[in-house]
């Protein structure tokens, strides 16, 4: 059954302003989540210089032995990726659901400051309602 | 987002060299970031010169590699992060996938199974240093998964490089079998690539073309040392084929 | 038929926003202040009228001497009142020419009622303040001549 | 802007005709738009009631408007006269032109006579807003509780109108509800409008809730007030109002 492990959204500066885990062993701390969120920023960065051609966005799937790890990149610059089981499907899907979820509760959000991390509850509601929708089933570890 | 020449659905499959802008390069580094080789079949944007290029490969591979091994979900002990990993120790990424390029990527402390025969005179120092190195293959991006390619690719650099005896251990390849055999393997695997699916009623030509290449790659194969056929299993070739 | 007509318009507290002579008759300076009396006059008459009808077109409400005074509350009770001093020889006919002008004035303070919502979805406007869009009176006088 | 058809160029707003107003407006425009218009008057507020009051003041100016321009537009210039009448062209007209569909419900309130309830399951306001904790009970509904203070205001029904959350049970989201409590005197003019017609209906519900609380006073004030000249025998049944005879006679 595919599953998702865990959710980043970062800012374009890198910074990590929401982090859910879906039940991965081993729940990262904070600091933790931070330091790989501006990692992956900086992986992005750099794997858009190393492109061989010309209009790279940036690293869009890492497949690794025990996860695949999906990224979508808004124009802004936002960056969300998902942390899944490999092989998991319309993960893609997935992320666009949730870019969509950011720009109506996030961005419309007059409490919502920029850049700042992400306390909306109506997001938080509405993303489980779209992570359970997709019949991806959590690792109720 | 057809964004570059489209590989599937021209009739013709595009000659792997010169085609259009899908890129085809080949990154091998030793463990301490030495760019052992650097083949480059197809590039058509060079941004950084080739010193900052590998230095900068090599760099995003190391801490690929750590995050990898950081963000793995499934084992409880999570090593911190930097910390440089063991090859093979915790889990580590096989590719990743832009809307450019797909850059496939293996490491090979498993590579120790069948050289444990020839190395045992040459003493473990030597073969260690040899042996753990990192092979990076970077094709179009809707390549399909190449760690098996990158598996036969190392072994002709097991074959080629580290059995040659003028060959010193971390400094860069110079021999002219591996490159020609390495050519003529990338060649082919660019070729069964981008090769649409023969649909039933293929053309002809096509499948005049592709058995001549067929027969050439088997004739290279038996030219090569019988012990490199043999240790092939019958998965690997009919993968070539 | 001589016709003078004072052409009033009057916020929900009573304070004018609007003023305008109209009406072919020579003008007598003691008539300004007249009208204005006599409007404010049939203010009061309005304010309890205006809650039994929901027409918004209240025809003739009160009669002074020869003066007629008819008032036209909008939604927002802004009365728009008005007189007219309809000089007639014969009596008898005197009831029907009421009418007429009567009428001519519901025609002429619709197309002023719907000129007042455009003013007044002007954001910059304030609700109740006076209407000082030189536009505005010179489309309520055209409408004055072509129907009075 | 790619206007549908010419837009024909007039000199003055005065000759553009009153249009029919049915283009559709982006729901994430306005949705940014008012987040705007939050967040300007947060930083020109220092408490949360304030911030209530500017957004209500906000609305208050909108309904003015709206009820000319509706009143004028689809009530085809009928003026409403009557409590209920002028509720119902809040709850649907309003409410359809402004949010696209007509509120939830319109109760009348239990406990007070004078109020009365709007709610909607989800205000067009609220639909993206999530209100921190430290905010309390603020609602960005106070603008629209605004419109409808504008619009009866406008109308000549002042009330002080105020929005609030009421949770729901089985749903993450609470309902929201425009609390309208009419001024004094619209009730007394209500009951003196009372049309004989009706003089039960209203009797009905002055008896209702006087009987609640027993303040029997409004009630004979209800029907000394009504028009004398319409002869109704009443049959208050004793018992349903625990009275004592002579107070009945």
């Amino acid at each position: 059954m595919a599953a998702i492990y865990s959710l980043y959204i970062i800012n374009k500066s890198g910074g990590l302003i929401f982090y859910k885990d879906y039940g991965s062993s081993g729940r990262m701390d904070t600091n933790d989540s931070l330091r790989v969120a501006s990692l992956w920023h900086s992986m992005h960065a750099i794997s858009q210089q190393l492109s061989p051609t010309v209009g790279c966005l940036g690293i869009e799937l890492l497949e690794a032995d025990t996860f695949d790890l999906h990224c979508f990149q808004s124009l802004t610059g936002t960056k969300f990726f998902v942390v899944c089981e490999p092989g998991t499907q319309h993960m893609e899907g997935l992320l666009k659901v949730i870019y969509e979820l950011y720009t109506d509760y996030v961005l419309k959000n007059p409490f919502y400051e920029m850049e700042m991390p992400i306390r909306c509850e109506l997001f938080d509601i509405n993303l489980s309602q779209a992570t359970q929708k997709d019949r991806v089933a959590l690792l109720g570890r | 987002m057809q964004f570059f020449g489209g590989s599937d659905i021209s009739p013709s499959p595009p000659a792997p060299t010169a085609s259009g802008n899908n890129a085809h390069m080949m990154y091998v580094f030793n463990r301490n970031g030495v760019c052992l080789l650097y083949r480059e079949w197809n590039r058509p944007l060079h941004t950084l010169n080739a010193q900052q290029d590998h230095k900068l490969m090599f760099g995003l591979l190391f801490s690929l590699k750590s995050l990898t091994a950081k963000m793995d979900p499934t084992s409880m002990d999570k090593g911190n992060l930097g910390v440089p990993q063991l090859p093979g120790q915790g889990c580590s990424f096989h590719s990743f996938r832009t809307n450019t390029y797909k850059l496939s990527f293996m490491e090979t402390p498993s590579g120790i199974k069948f050289e444990i025969m020839q190395f045992q005179f040459l003493g473990r120092g030597f073969g260690e240093n040899i042996r753990f190195v990192q092979i990076i293959l970077i094709t179009h991006p809707k390549t399909g998964d190449l760690r098996e390619s990158l598996k036969y690719i190392y072994n002709l650099y097991v074959e080629y490089v580290v059995k040659n005896p003028i060959y010193t251990p971390g400094a860069p390849i110079r021999c002219e079998l591996f490159n020609t055999s390495l050519d003529q393997y990338v060649r082919s695997i660019s070729y069964l690539l981008f090769k649409p699916r023969p649909s039933g009623t293929g053309d002809l030509v096509l499948q005049k073309a592709y058995s001549l290449m067929l027969i050439s790659i088997i004739k290279a194969l038996i030219s090569v040392s019988k012990s490199v056929v043999k240790n092939l299993g019958s998965r690997d070739i009919l993968n070539i084929i | 038929m001589a016709t003078t007509a004072c052409f009033i318009i009057v916020s929900r507290n009573d304070i004018p926003i609007y003023e305008a002579e109209v009406g072919s008759a020579t003008k007598r300076e003691d008539a300004a202040q007249m009208h204005q009396f006599i409007l404010h006059a049939a203010l009061d008459i309005v304010q309890d009228l205006a809650w039994t009808t929901s027409a918004m077109y209240l025809k003739a409400i009160d009669r002074f001497n020869d003066l007629v005074v008819s008032v036209y509350v909008t939604a927002g009770h802004i009365l728009c009142v008005s007189d007219f001093n309809c000089v007639s020889d014969k009596k008898n006919t005197e009831k029907m020419e009421n009418d007429i002008y009567v009428i001519f004035f519901a025609f002429s303070v619709g197309e002023v009622h719907e000129l007042y919502i455009k003013i007044l979805l002007n954001p910059l406007y304030l609700p109740g303040s006076r209407i000082a869009s030189s536009h505005f009176d010179t489309k309520v006088r055209a409408l004055a001549r072509k129907y009075l | 802007m790619i206007g549908v058809g010419k837009i024909k160029q007039y000199s003055n707003v005065l000759d553009k005709p009153l249009s029919k107003g049915k283009q559709e407006v982006s729901s994430s425009a306005f949705a940014f738009l008012f987040s705007e218009l939050v967040q300007y008057n947060q930083t020109q507020v220092d408490n949360i009631a304030e911030l209530e009051r500017r957004l209500e003041d906000a609305g208050y100016a909108v309904g003015a408007r709206v009820l000319e321009l509706l009143c004028h537009r689809d009530k085809g210039n009928r003026r409403e006269t009557r409590l209920l009448g002028i509720l119902s062209f809040v709850h649907s007209t309003v409410w359809k032109v402004l949010f696209g569909k007509v509120a939830d419900s319109l109760e009348k309130g239990t406990e007070h006579e004078d109020e009365y309830m709007i709610s909607e399951k989800e205000l067009l306001v609220n639909r993206f807003i999530s209100i921190p904790k430290d905010m309390g009970t603020f609602n960005c509904g106070a603008f629209v509780a605004g419109i409808v203070r504008g619009v009866l205001d406008g109308a000549g029904f002042p009330a002080v109108v105020t929005a609030h959350f009421v949770p729901m049970e089985g749903q993450h989201r609470p309902r929201t509800t425009i609390l309208i409590k009419f001024g004094e005197e619209v009730l007394r003019r209500e009951a003196r409008l009372a049309v004989p017609c009706d003089i039960i209906g209203s009797l009905f519900d002055f008896c209702v809730c006087s009987s609640e609380h027993g303040n029997f006073n409004d009630l004979v004030k209800a029907i000394i007030a009504t028009p004398v000249d319409v002869k109704y025998t009443i049959s208050l049944h004793p018992n349903s109002f625990d009275l004592g005879q002579d107070e009945l006679s």
